[in-house]
């Protein structure tokens, strides 16, 4: 296979091509698209646009069918045993609402505790709370090492409390260190717990496998995959998905209903009420099937260089404060410019057109342990150059110019 | 009425439709042609009788409700079926299917390959994922019977 | 203002060049998008894409401001009081179900009583009975006369049981039967209840003023007026919005996070969760400034003509069961053929090109009161013609001619 | 420290913004020196103690905190504020907006449109609809003072 061409994969983006001067370091936040997404969207509307499911006539057969596809795409892309075991959603905050909300009850009674980290995005800690107050469930919490990683050893002794439930990220959204997935599934396997992966940065960094993972539950949304806003995927083993309460309830995830009694569809129907974002689907799938002709070793490699450049010119530069480590990091640079507000930060960065966002990324809990008002965040995708890179530095040493004038 | 009953009167019917019916679809002139015919195997094959029709026996499309009846022979390990649907079209679609699996044992109802086979009839388009189509969920309750 | 040219009206759809031999008449399901909706969604992807809300740099501002634009149209457009009191959500089945969940312990506790019809979509029905049951809230059915209409003599009857709450669709997906709307809310206000209109199919029908029609909660999805899939709106007045528990909890949605409390952002954020669909909002907002340059009378007096036309031409058909009746009907015509099964009478029309659906449409009590099995449905747009009309009764014509040969 | 004693110290430094840096802010050669003045201004606004940050004065903007302190002068019907953020171009951005309403009567607060302003100023960008920006937020708290 031929060395991965930045260039090439950057050109099917038309947003470079309309934004130039813009360096977009904000892929953490939401991903552009190549073009062959938005074709597949366009061509959906133009060609095939029906109702999918529903339909006497051949053209929402087609539609369906189209549906259908992108549901298996997804299934071979994270290697789930069962195309059912792929619910299409609206991103990966409705799928772990999802998950919280139609555990309680059938897995989770009121008594029972849950286990989270204290890195989590409020998706996955919100969700949990809301429904665990009013169910009186526990929530016990991991703690960070010094280098801002889980604590594995507090998370076996928490582990020990025989929480039914744990919840925590493939990769954090702030920090970009890649948590070890597969041994934490392992131990909570161990202990008896149904595991839940928020996948949500996790699945653009690399091809997760669902069976060697084996993990209850893992989610994600395709607008930080090179795909559409408003569609999301949660994947959970049969059994698994079979204990879940439905969030929604409506048409095609009902069997029959009358005003004395409804019985339930079949999965993934029982779990997809309503229409679905039909066109979003099939929008992630053309991003998945795009994304596959390329080699992600290398793209891994691509962008563990930009990392690699990033981290050598911030050490040239006064006064920068890096809360991510290099080591395990998927491409996300959490950092501070010593005594100065991120805000201060970022807006003159903006100045510069570098794309950062700065705040506390929905991580509150975070920062509280990091002991921060927040932190600009630098995330790298594989489209980012090396040029891009360098202008950031640059942009960088010139605001610390500005603010310590 | 019993399932023996039901099966030796379907025996027949299937042999037929086998014998001329296919034939016939395969050479319809025009869709109007073809679906007459389609519908006539509809009436060809014996209903189950309504008190028979109980829940289990039910499988769901989503426009249209149809029924299975399943016979193992364990001596010689063959299946054999009974069916019937609410709606025409779908009980000739499926009276086709049933003359190609009825009398398969376990290990060639677990290979049998329906997609192919209406392909060949040119009937593969109502073979569609949708779960408008009764058809695909019989097919998949079928082969739930050799499990 | 000119005429209305269904000609240049239809000629904005791609689709119908990609599909000419077709006849679409399922429109009740899902609707074409014209080229401005397609155009306004590849727009944003390639010039503007960002995450909103969130962003330090300016990408995200413009990407902020052109989704706020979207909340703003849509506002105008249904003619709320203020802009935070329209709620972007996945569509119509989760604004029910958003609104049912929400209710529960704050409108409603146990014993209460809510009321709903006879004629409901389950998406008006399967939400409500899960949280009631759970809660121990009472439903009440509102029968309808023979006409297939919602009883109003008995809807005042069932009134003076006091329900907290009333929902009701607009028009029937069924039999595109126009409800007393405005009626039925002065009643159900009167007699002290919160209303809930399901406007899935009411929204394209007709502007609806939210001010005049002085309804609580009005709710429709995107893909049923021209706009994409996967956005859908709920409208609420704002004191009703602040009753409403969210149903999704995670960005945004909240102020602060902590392990020990967590306090939520103001509307409409508190009830918008996650990455929103931002191109869907986009896209729909794009939908409904399109659709406004033209003239809505027109468009009704277009869809009138069809429907007449319609009607006029099946009493020449033999062996016609027609369930909706044309007077305050919207476009949408459910019928069968004798003693004939709706999927048989579908899939013939189907082989010639004619798309319906058939069924029973999401609306399994309705079908058991009105004593059939189902029904096909034709349900018209604006963009369908009187040749669309006709090639339709030529090829019922046929189907019954096939059927009782 | 007292509300009063905050006003004081804070009607000066408005007055020289208002007289000196706001003419130099249009008159800016490059957005460097632009932005070198915004944090000046924000500087030279006096800040409010930490003992006198009160939770119900704090304006949330989605990056940096804020807070607004109003006193009504019933006699001359003028409103007065003082104000502080953590960020400092915020707080410049705030020190600009602060000396156009400072003093205002209710009826000109109510009328008052930052946008044209800021507008006139080369500041608009700045006031985008994004819940990022704290000043969108002080704004509308400042424009409640007067209900
Ligand atoms: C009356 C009515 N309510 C609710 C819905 C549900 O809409 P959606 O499937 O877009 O959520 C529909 C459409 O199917 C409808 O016709
Ligand atoms: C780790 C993590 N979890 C969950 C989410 C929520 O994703 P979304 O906003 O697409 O629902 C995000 C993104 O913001 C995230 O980074």
């Amino acid at each position: 296979m031929p060395a991965f061409d930045v260039q090439q994969f950057r050109q099917q983006f038309a947003f470079f091509q309309q934004q130039p001067e813009w360096v977009y370091l904000d892929n953490a936040a939401t991903m552009h698209k190549p073009q062959a997404v938005i074709d597949a969207i366009t061509q959906f509307y133009q060609h095939y646009n029906s109702n999918v499911h529903r339909g006497a006539h051949q053209l929402s057969q087609q539609a369906t069918i189209l549906f259908e596809q992108a549901r298996s795409t997804v299934a071979s892309y994270i290697n789930a045993q069962h195309l059912h075991e792929i619910i299409f959603c609206s991103g990966a905050t409705a799928a772990l609402n999802q998950i919280a909300f139609g555990l309680m009850h059938t897995v989770l009674q009121p008594g029972d505790r849950i286990l989270l980290t204290q890195l989590e995005h409020h998706a996955n800690i919100v969700p949990w709370q809301l429904h665990c107050q009013r169910h009186g469930v526990i929530i016990d919490v991991v703690p960070l090492t010094a280098e801002h990683r889980i604590d594995l050893v507090a998370y076996e002794q928490l582990l020990a409390l025989g929480p039914k439930v744990v919840s925590f990220s493939h990769i954090s959204n702030v920090l970009g260190h890649i948590q070890p997935v597969a041994e934490m599934v392992r131990l909570a396997k161990a202990a008896g717990a149904v595991t839940v992966i928020d996948g949500a940065q996790g699945i653009v960094y690399q091809q997760p496998d669902m069976q060697q993972l084996d993990c209850d539950f893992y989610v994600f949304s395709g607008h930080k995959l090179y795909g559409p806003t408003g569609i999301g995927v949660l994947y959970g083993k049969t059994e698994q998905l079979e204990h879940l309460t439905p969030i929604f309830a409506g048409g095609e995830m009902i069997d029959s209903v009358s005003f004395i009694n409804t019985s339930f569809n079949k999965l993934p129907f029982r779990l997809e009420a309503g229409t679905p974002n039909i066109a979003g689907a099939i929008g992630l799938s053309a991003a998945i099937e795009w994304l596959q002709k390329y080699n992600n070793k290398q793209i891994i490699q691509h962008k563990s260089l930009l990392l690699k450049e990033f981290y050598n010119g911030l050490t040239f530069i006064k006064g920068i404060d890096i809360l991510s480590s290099h080591v395990h990091n998927a491409g996300i640079v959490a950092l501070n410019v010593d005594s100065e507000h991120p805000a201060d930060v970022a807006e003159l960065l903006n100045q510069q057109q570098i794309a950062v966002r700065s705040g506390q990324h929905c991580a509150m809990p975070l920062f509280s342990c990091l002991a921060r008002p927040g932190a600009i965040r630098c995330s790298f995708a594989a489209y980012n150059t090396l040029d891009d890179v360098n202008r950031c530095l640059l942009a960088l040493e010139q605001t610390v110019e500005i603010l310590t004038a | 009425m019993t399932l023996e009953q039901l099966l030796a009167d379907t025996k027949p019917v299937l042999l037929d439709i086998q014998q001329r019916n296919l034939a016939e679809i395969e050479q319809a002139r025009d869709w109007q042609a073809k679906y007459r015919v389609l519908m006539q195997l509809g009436k060809k094959l014996p209903a189950i009788p309504e008190k028979m029709k109980q829940p289990e026996l039910l499988v769901k499309g989503c426009e249209s409700r149809a029924w299975l009846m399943h016979y193992h022979d364990k001596a010689t390990d063959k299946h054999y079926f009974v069916l019937d649907s609410e709606a025409r079209i779908v009980k000739g679609l499926m009276a086709i299917m049933l003359c190609l699996v009825n009398g398969m044992t376990t290990t060639e109802l677990c290979q049998f390959d329906l997609c192919h086979k209406f392909d060949q009839l040119n009937l593969k388009p109502y073979l569609s994922q949708s779960r408008g189509n009764g058809l695909t969920a019989m097919v998949s309750r079928i082969k739930q019977c050799c499990k």
